[in-house]
Formats: structure tokens, C-alpha cells, sequence
């Protein structure tokens, strides 16, 4: 019973809590998009527009001592990893009151206290971390998992490869999720991946595989429920492919000249996961007015935030790097 | 003379380069559809086609593995990698491989293989998209390496290096890709390991690489409105280094700068003092002074950033450090 | 017809030779740990004793102007891909007239008018560049093929990932030859290897994969020769995983502490390629004194001809370092 | 005192940390059953079982990578990179993640991760297992690198590296496992960032760093004869570099030579030459000598190689080269 209840029929109260958090995230993401044609964010951006699904479904299957660590698309992780918007947009203005205290940037956001190990610039580069970070804890025989998020682009780096090789081999509690998104920067599938079906990747090292619909948080959840339970309970890591679409370009101000001109649109009217998740919700025209409006206003209220957070001083720059 | 700007020289003479031969051809991650990163090889895909301007998955070992493959071959490969932060992954290839083929085997192989690779702080990417590693490179027998500071510069050296027949680390600074210069018409070779004085003066060389170059051209204008008359010379190639031009232009001035952007600490700068005050020491009137990034990761706040990479007003100041000497001080006690 | 001929009945002439190989492989490197033990050979020197049928196997299924990179354990490869005793055994001894004028030594074996592009000391060094030369034969036009040998312990490394994917992205005609010996150096399969059938590597790629008993060199040479013709006839690379024994330590040298003291003894029983092949063949006792004999000469040979030959003055050193 | 031997010192160190601090742990290629390419770990696999002393797959990128993670979870990895020359494969996850992540997150995590590695000819091992690359990660903020000469130092350091709270790179000489040394009875941790003085002098001093130092012992010791008497200093950690010391010593014998394995050209005496003419400028009676290796790959046949590396007589001679000017020269005219 308990089972069919965690992995089966999630609870409208608990997909509501999803329709507002991904709706954070699309708004907290949309205005950054504004602010930075406004010209107040510095640094390169990359927006998870699309892919609200997966962050949430995942990090909601997590448990609050879990850890993850992100990719350079990480604002809607650190949000779903329960970052406050504030501390996340002081962040992206590069403010003391920032989630790395602006010394990280959109790229590098951390906030340990709450399991989230770092975003990662380089592609692949956190993946053999978290395989660490779940060796601690198998050591120490903490019931924890760490999990690492990652694109498709990602999985042809060598990092991924030497480390889900060592997750296997020490069966450490490591979840991999892979945000499927058939991009990489400017680059389709086609030009980089010699096979469809990512998941596969998984035989390579005996590792336990599911590949899901990366639109659909309901079903992210139960995956990801599921892989975490397989992980915590000690039989090993789990590959995760959740296949998903970048509704907007790779980076904030891509042009996107590579990409089918109709592509996107087509894509925005049949894959957002927020209207999907809606579309099966019992939501009223008043309980949308009343989320869009909560959400937006905490959204307004981290811009404020920020704006009024404090500039590091220069001099600032010499602390923290040695312990 | 037409007018490139850095970006635009970058893309002439790789495309240049591959309209006259059939060998060179470039890969590197988003460099097709995209034209790279940084625009570089915009509308290179539609002249030369998918195979010769080859979008490669994120694979920054095995992509300089497979130039180092081809370049064997004697194909003339100009592999990219959009970051220099990210040669930390390519290194094995780079200085196992591509620097040692030759010699591990007893000559019987080149590896004409160029690595375009570009770098620097500015606008905030953070501590993992902005560092100079040059200095790496330097250190690795078997290697050649390139740090062009303006187009007419960029567009001469990338195609010596191409054409050079051993494996050429090509640094391009991401701030600069804007700046304009008048080229030659004809693309005019420049042969590695020749540095260019971009200024002469009397009274203190300055030797500066990649941004700056051009920090260190503005700061010895205004030293001269101080009356001190700044030599500034860039070497364009750091390896095999032009240690004569420099040699001698401190031999003139008796006093040297040395700056760059990446950190101080075990940065080029370190190379060049030590060479110009073994062979240069009788006539150093001051102390080499160095001029780089303050020793720290580069930070994501722009003011801090900012504060963190030196500008012209930093070699300025070491400018004045070495002329606020007197030379009768040398040799004759200490002065701090 | 020609068909059956190549693959399937090879003649007894060519097994013959195929013997003759093995067997000056196998007396090649009883010399060199001969030679080590009177203390005459320097550098660090693995043998490939029990592996001869997968280097002569894949070479012999070469053409002229096929390339291959090798590895650590590279003397093997060497030899069959047509490289002079002689000149190997100078390269041992550190002489000018070695194959890689005495610059390289054991790991760093090159023959480069002869295919052989180096044996790399770097694990899984070798690969990428294999993916090149096979990509600049592609741009070429030419029918040529460039093998890659490696170890099972080099599929763990994020350069075999990268290098693989990356030639079956571009198919080219590259071979990917795996001895595995089920060792990398001390370290047994279990510790590195999460799984058991190497060839499943592949599927992360979609490359077609072969597993072969890496002790029949009929075995191995079909499935090279076939692997080949793939590769060669544009249809992309092949990863060919020879399951082998290693008869010998790691290095030569090695005390072999981590080896459960019974194995080698019953390995050399059970699985010397060279006996399995004689065994197959008619051979009179005649036959085995003559080719014998006639091996025996060419490595007595080869430790003459290097002792003979000359050292490099120490100021060689400077050169070759750039072209 | 007992005597250990350095590949026991170091061994030592791991047992003892290993023992009291369960945080403690050590994973390689090959360290558990065979003990280490090395024989350092010999034996341990018995004491602390295979958890504890993990062999690991051929990953450097994953090993070091899982170290790091392992560390910001308040670990205290040692990570075995088997040669120094296999850090090339781990430069991404060394220098992109260990030495930036407590940056990145403004402060809010420590990677006390070390990483042991070992390298430097001796034995023909070929081009790419002889390298002596420790420069490399001399110019990257985040890192502290230590290398150390003799079995005490080797002891003592490494202690002080398991516990440090940053990312420790560790080299190790391979040619220096044998050597011997009375050590005290209890480890007596040595501070990173101080200086060893291993014999006073007058006339020059001589900077050394791991093989170079007992060759620069050595030298010492037959310039006495010459009469020159030599200061040998050790600096033992070359991240964060004792420069007082080091200065201090020039400032006394007015006389700097320094000398390391690594390839003279961006090696770690380019960083020590521009550090002394800039500290101690007035104190200089002749310009600084660097001794190191000849700037080539390491070739294979013995005698090139013997050839290739600094010995004690390449010390001698820069000895003599500093002590063959006049005083008086220096400021005066030029003297070749
Ligand atoms: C090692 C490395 N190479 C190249 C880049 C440049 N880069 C940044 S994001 C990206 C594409 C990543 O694709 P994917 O992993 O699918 O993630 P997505 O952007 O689609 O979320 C690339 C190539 C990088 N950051 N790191
Ligand atoms: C990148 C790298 N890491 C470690 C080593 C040290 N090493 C040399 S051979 C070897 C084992 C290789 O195993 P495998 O690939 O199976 O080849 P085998 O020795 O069994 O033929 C190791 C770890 C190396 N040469 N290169
Ligand atoms: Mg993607
Ligand atoms: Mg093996």
C-alpha cells in the first residue's frame, strides 16, 4: 500500500505544490531573461524554460539531507532544492546576500546548508563529486543519496563515463539524472550522439536504467522516488534519462540561428510541462490567478532583493580562497 | 588596408587557410551552425561544408586526440576548445601526445596540430570561464605557444602556426574579439618566436601579452605625459620566445615591467624576469616588477572581478616603481 | 566463395605462419625478461606472453598500409605489425638503430613506415588519435583502417568513452582491439570492472561489437578480418573485445603478491595460445625443431645486433624535439 | 630515532593519520594488494581493509573527482595518482573543482583532499613517466603543493597535508623511495609553507627542491672544498611559498642559485628567480642561476637521460658561475 501510495497516485495537494513550484521556477527564470535585456545581470545565463519538470520532480523525491550537484543551467535545481529566490537573485546580481555570496555567479551557485554541492561550468565536471560525496556516506552508513544532474551534451564527456563506472563498481548511493533536452549549446542529437536512446548508456556499466518523460513531473517523481529508494537501500546507483525540451535558447540572448525557425513554437504550444501538469490538475481560473499571483510576487520581491543587497568590496575577492 | 576586427582576422586566415588546402580543416564544439562561441567561425559551414567545419560532441580529449590523429596523417587540423579553462581536460593529449609523438619517436612523426583556444575575465563568467593558462604550456618542450594581442597580429600567427609542423597552442584573449586594426591587404605571415615592439621608448621596457598589451600601450601614454618614455613589446609567441628583443630592449631602458593578465604567481611574467635579470643584470637599474591577476580564482562579482585582473593603471604603478629608483641605489645598500 | 576463404577456413600455410609469429613473439619476450634479469635492459618492460594470438590474429588480418597505436604492452603488437627483431630489441637496449632510434623505448614503441603510430605508456593514450588517423582516411577517400589496441583495464578511462563515441558519431574506419586479460596490473575485473562481457561497452554507442576467445588466432583472425571489412567498407568501427590471459606479471619483474599462487601454473596449462594452435596443427616433431630453430636464431640474433649497435650521444637528446 | 626510509615515512604518515581518524581513507590505481606502483602502501591493505585502502579503476578524472567529493563531506582523502604524468588526465577536477569550489561557494565549503603523486627520471621510464610537472599547480589560487626531500620532511609534511583544509598536491620523487633518515620517535608534523635550511653558508645559496636537493648537499659540499661555502634551503612547500627565508638567505650570501629536476624553462625557479631579484635587487652581487633539465621530453636511452637531468656537478657549475663575478662588476658594465 505504501508503495502504490510513494510511486503511484501522487496526491493532488502534493502536484499542486509541483504546479507552484515550476511555476516559480518559469517566472523566476522569465524575469531573468528581462533583467538581463534590461542590462543589470552580468555573467552568462542559462535558463531551465522547459525542463521545470524534472528539477521538481526530482528534487521533491529527495529528502532534505539528500545532495545534488547542478550544471550551468542550474537556477530551477536550486530552486527545487528549496534555495530561496532571494538569495538566488542577490546571487545572479553578484551581492553578499547571494547564495554564494557573489562569488559564484549563475554558473556556481551553491548552498550547502540545504544539500546543494554546486553547480558545475564545466560540463560533467560534478559528476565524479557526487560519486565522493555518496561514497561518505555509504562510509559512514548514512541513509543519504547525491545526485548529480546533467545534460545529454554531458554524457559524451569522459568524466561521465569514468564516473558512473566507479558508482557502479562501489554501488554508492548515487542517482544520475540526465536532463535530456537534444541540445547541446547549438549542437542536435544527431551531431553528437550516436545512439537515441541514452538509458542505454547505463549497460555499459551493468547500472540500473529508466528513461522517462521528462515533461510529465508526475511521472519524473515516481522515477525518481523510485531511484532513490533503489539507491538509499543500498543496490547501487541509478541512471536516470529524463527526456525534456529547452523552450528557449542555450544561453540568455542566444539567437538560436541554428535551431528550426518553428521548432520552438511547435514545442512551446505541445511540451510545456507546466500546462500539462495543469491540464490534469482541478485547477480553477481562481486558484490560477491566486498561485500566478503568489508566485510573481515573490519573484518581484527577490528582484527587490537584490537590488537592495549589498556589492561585495573589491578587497572581498582575497577571502575564501584557502581554508 | 582594410579594417578586421580580432574576430574577423581569426576567421581569415582559417579561412584562408583551408581555401588553399585541402588539409586543414577545424572541429571544436558549436563551431558550425553556431560559428563557435565567440562567433569566430561564423559562416565558415556554409563556404566549407559540415566536414571541413566539423561540430564535434563535448569531448575536449578526444577532439584534440583526433587532430593529433589527423595531424599525423599530415592533415593541418585546427582543433578548438571554447574555453581555455576546459584544456584542463585535454592535457594528457596535449602534452603526453601531441608535444612527445615527434620525439618519442625518434623523429619519425610531425604533429601539425593548432589548438585555438580563448580565455580571460571579463563580464562575470566566473571562476571556471576565465582563466589564463598559458603559462602551462610554456613549460612543456615540444610545444609552441601563441598569444596574439591585435587582428594583424591574430591573422599572421595563426597562419604561421598552421602551417608550422609542430603541435601550436594558440591563446586568443575574449575581450579582444571586438577590437578593429588596419590589416594588409595580402595576409602577411608573421614567423613564430618574433617578438613586436608596438612602442619605443627610453627608460623602461614593458613586456606584456595578450589584454595587456593594450593596458600597457595606454599606461605608457600616460607615463609619458610623466615624462617617462615606455618601450612596449609584445612576444607574441611564448614559446620558442624572442628573449633578444627583449634582452635588448632592457639593456636600453635598464628598467623592466612584465605583465599579464593571468596570476602573478608562477605566470609567464616569472619566465621573463628570470631570463632578463640573468642576461640583462648589470644593466637593471630596478627591480623586474610584475604585473598579473591577484592571486585568487576569478570571482563572479563584477566589482570584484574587476579589482582581481589588472589594468593599465597597474602597470602604470609598476611603471613608476622602477623609474621611482635611483640608480645610483643599485649595488649600494637596500631601498625598499 | 572468396567470402568462406577469408573468414571462415584459413590454410594451413598461413596457420603455420601464424605459429612461426606466436612463437617468435613468445621467444622475443622470454629473451627480454632474460635479458632484464642479467640486468642489461632499462625502463619498465611488460611482455605479452599468453596474448600472441589476439596481436598476430589482428595484424595479419591487416593490410600494408592498415595503422595501429599499441600499448604498454607493446612488443607483441610490434613485431606483427612487421617490425624487425633486430630493431626492436636495439629499441630495448636504448640503441640508435631501435625503431624508435632509442628515444622511445619499450613503452614508446614507434614504426611509422611499417603502420605502427607508437605504443602509448599513457592508458588509453593512443585512442583518439586513432579516431583521427581513421578520420583523415575517411577525408582521404583512402581504404585504409587504423586499430587501436588496449587493455581491458583502458576501457575504464574517460579517453576510450570519448574516443569511441566520437568514431562511431563520424564512422570511421577504425578498429577497436581489447585484450582482455582480466588484470590491470594488480587490479583483478571485480575491482574495476562492473561488468562482464566488455563488447557491452559498445552499446553505448550503437558500434557493433564482437567478443572472441582472444587464444585461437583462427578465432581472432576472422573476426579482425571481418571487423575490418566493416570498418574499412565504411559502415563505421567495430570494437572487438579478445578475451586473453595474461601468462606472465604485470611487468616483467613483478612478483605477482596479488595473484592466487595456483592460477599461472594452470593458466600456462590450459590456455597457451601456442599450444592450442599447435595442437590443431600437423606438425611433426621435425616441423616444431625447424621453426623452432629457426626463432631461436632471429631473437639470438636480434640481442646481438642490439648489443652491437650504437648509443645515442648524450647531446641526441636535443633533437627531434620540434620538426 | 628510528630509521625510515622515505617510501616508509610516507607510509608512516598514511598508517598513523589512518589510524586515529576514521576520515581518513586512501584510494589509487593498484595501492591495495601490490601496495602502489611504488611499494608505498605496502602492507596496508592488510591493516585497514580494502574500504580503506580502495583500489580503484583506471580513472584519474573519477578517483581525484571522488576524493574532492568525498572531502567537501568532511573526509580527509588521500588520492594516489600513480605518476604525476597521469595528472594531466585529472587537471580539470584539480584545478576547475578542488582549488575553486570553497571560492565559488563564497566560503561554504573546504575540499581537505590531498593528492599524492610521484614522479621524475631515473631508470629510463620514457617520456611519459618522468615528467616533473609541479609548476603546473603553482600558478592556481585554491591549490597548496608541497614537495618534499627527505623521510622526515616527507613525514611530517604529508601529516600536515591530510589535515590541512585545502587541497593538497603531494610529489613525491621517485628516485628519493630508498633513501634513508633518522626520524623522531613521534611524527612530528611540519607546518606547510616553512622553509628548511639544510646547511648554512656564506657565499651562495642554493634553492633546491626534492632529487636536487641532496644534489645540491652534494655540490655543497665539494664547493667547500673550492672554498665557497653553499646555504642549501629546501622550501619544502612551494604553495605558499617561506619567501622570507629564502630571501633572507640571499640577503646574507648575495648569491642565488636554484635548481629542481623539471625543465628549467616556466619551472618553479623562474617563480624563486623573479621573487629573489625582486627582494633582494640590491643585494645581488650576480645574476640568478637556474639549474633544471634540458628542455626536452625525457628520452629513453640511459645516457641521453642521465644526460637530460640536473646533477650535483650542474649545480657545482652554476655555483661557480655565481661566485665568478667580482663584486665589483655588478652596476658597472656588462660582463658575459
Ligand atoms: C567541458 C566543457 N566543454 C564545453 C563547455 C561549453 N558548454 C556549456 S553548456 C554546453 C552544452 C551542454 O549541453 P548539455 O549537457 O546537453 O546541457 P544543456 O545545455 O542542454 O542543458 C557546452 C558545450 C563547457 N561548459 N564545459
Ligand atoms: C592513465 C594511466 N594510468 C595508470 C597507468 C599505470 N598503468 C600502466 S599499465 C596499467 C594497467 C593496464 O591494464 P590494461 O589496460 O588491462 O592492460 P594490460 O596491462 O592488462 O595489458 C596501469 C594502471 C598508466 N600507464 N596510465
Ligand atoms: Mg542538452
Ligand atoms: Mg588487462
Amino acid at each position: 500500500m505504501a508503495q502504490v501510495e510513494r510511486k503511484g497516485a501522487v496526491s493532488e495537494e502534493l502536484l499542486r505544490e509541483f504546479y507552484r513550484e515550476m511555476l516559480l521556477i518559469r517566472r523566476f527564470e522569465e524575469k531573468v531573461e528581462e533583467r538581463f535585456r534590461a542590462g543589470e545581470l552580468p555573467g552568462f545565463l542559462h535558463v531551465a524554460i522547459g525542463q521545470e519538470a524534472v528539477a521538481v520532480g526530482v528534487c521533491r523525491a529527495l529528502q532534505d539531507d539528500d545532495v545534488i550537484a547542478s550544471t550551468h543551467r542550474a537556477h530551477g535545481h536550486t530552486l527545487a532544492k528549496g534555495t530561496h529566490p532571494n538569495e538566488l537573485m542577490a546571487e545572479l546580481y553578484g551581492k553578499v546576500e547571494g547564495c554564494s555570496k557573489g562569488y559564484g555567479g549563475s554558473m556556481h551557485l551553491y548552498d550547502v546548508e540545504r544539500g546543494n554541492l554546486g553547480a558545475n561550468a564545466v560540463v560533467g565536471g560534478g559528476l565524479p563529486g557526487i560519486v565522493g560525496a555518496a561514497l561518505a556516506f555509504k562510509f559512514r552508513d548514512e541513509p543519504r543519496v547525491a545526485v548529480a544532474f546533467f545534460g545529454d551534451g554531458a554524457t559524451n564527456i569522459g568524466t561521465f563515463h569514468e564516473a558512473l563506472n566507479l558508482a557502479q563498481l562501489w554501488l554508492v548511493p548515487a542517482v544520475f539524472v540526465c536532463e535530456n533536452n537534444g541540445w547541446a549549446e547549438s549542437t542536435p542529437a544527431h551531431q553528437q550522439l550516436p545512439i537515441d536512446d541514452l538509458s542505454k548508456r547505463a549497460e555499459a556499466y551493468g547500472m540500473k536504467a529508466r528513461r522517462v518523460g521528462g515533461q510529465d513531473v508526475e511521472e519524473v517523481f515516481a522515477a525518481a522516488s523510485e531511484a532513490l529508494e533503489h539507491a538509499r537501500g543500498g543496490d547501487g546507483p541509478v541512471l536516470l534519462v529524463c527526456d525534456t525540451f529547452r523552450l528557449t535558447g542555450h544561453y540568455v540572448g542566444d539567437p538560436q540561428v541554428y535551431r528550426p525557425r518553428d521548432e520552438l513554437a511547435r514545442l512551446r504550444e505541445t511540451e510545456d510541462p507546466i500546462e500539462k501538469l495543469s491540464a490534469r490538475l482541478d485547477l480553477t481560473d481562481e486558484d490560477v490567478q491566486e498561485i500566478e499571483a503568489e508566485v510573481v510576487e515573490i519573484v518581484e520581491g527577490s528582484v527587490e532583493f537584490a537590488k537592495a543587497g549589498t556589492d561585495p568590496q573589491p578587497e572581498d575577492a582575497l577571502k575564501n580562497v584557502y581554508a | 588596408m582594410p579594417e578586421l576586427s580580432y574576430r574577423e582576422a581569426v576567421r581569415d586566415a582559417l579561412s584562408q587557410a583551408m581555401r588553399q588546402d585541402d588539409d586543414v580543416f577545424i572541429l571544436g564544439e558549436d563551431i558550425a551552425e553556431m560559428g563557435g562561441s565567440m562567433g569566430v567561425t561564423q559562416g565558415m559551414l556554409d563556404e566549407f561544408g559540415p566536414e571541413r567545419v566539423r561540430n564535434t560532441p563535448i569531448s575536449e580529449m578526444a577532439i584534440v586526440g583526433a587532430g593529433i590523429g589527423a595531424a599525423m596523417q599530415g592533415m593541418r587540423p585546427v582543433v578548438e576548445v571554447m574555453y581555455e579553462d576546459f584544456t584542463t581536460l585535454a592535457m594528457e593529449q596535449i602534452v603526453n601526445q601531441a608535444a612527445k609523438h615527434r620525439y618519442m619517436s625518434g623523429g619519425q612523426l610531425k604533429v601539425p596540430l593548432t589548438i585555438r583556444t580563448q580565455g580571460g575575465a571579463g563580464w562575470s563568467p566566473g571562476a571556471q570561464h576565465a582563466q589564463q593558462l598559458e603559462a602551462w604550456f610554456v613549460h612543456v618542450p615540444g610545444l609552441k605557444v601563441v598569444f596574439a594581442s591585435t587582428p594583424s597580429d591574430v591573422r599572421g600567427l595563426l597562419w604561421s602556426s598552421i602551417y608550422d609542423d609542430n603541435p601550436v597552442m594558440f591563446f586568443e584573449h575574449r575581450t579582444l574579439y571586438g577590437i578593429k586594426e588596419d590589416v594588409p591587404e595580402e595576409l602577411e605571415p608573421i614567423p613564430l618566436g618574433q617578438a613586436r615592439i608596438h612602442r619605443e621608448g627610453e627608460d623602461v621596457t614593458v613586456v606584456a601579452t595578450g589584454r595587456l598589451v593594450h593596458e600597457a600601450i595606454a599606461a605608457a601614454g600616460e607615463a609619458e605625459a610623466e615624462g617617462v618614455s615606455v618601450e612596449v613589446v609584445d612576444p607574441r609567441t611564448l614559446l620558442p620566445l624572442d628573449e633578444a628583443t627583449i634582452v635588448d630592449s632592457v639593456k636600453k631602458t635598464n628598467r623592466c615591467v612584465v605583465a599579464h593578465e593571468a596570476v602573478t604567481r608562477m605566470g609567464f611574467g616569472a619566465e621573463v624576469a628570470a631570463i632578463v635579470q640573468h642576461q640583462a643584470f648589470d644593466y637593471l637599474d630596478a627591480p623586474i616588477e610584475r604585473v598579473g591577476s591577484r592571486f585568487v580564482p576569478i570571482p563572479f562579482a563584477p566589482v570584484m572581478e574587476e579589482w582581481v585582473v589588472p589594468h593599465s593603471n597597474d602597470v602604470l604603478a609598476a611603471i613608476r616603481q622602477t623609474v621611482g629608483r635611483s640608480e645610483s641605489s643599485n649595488g649600494a645598500g637596500h631601498v625598499e
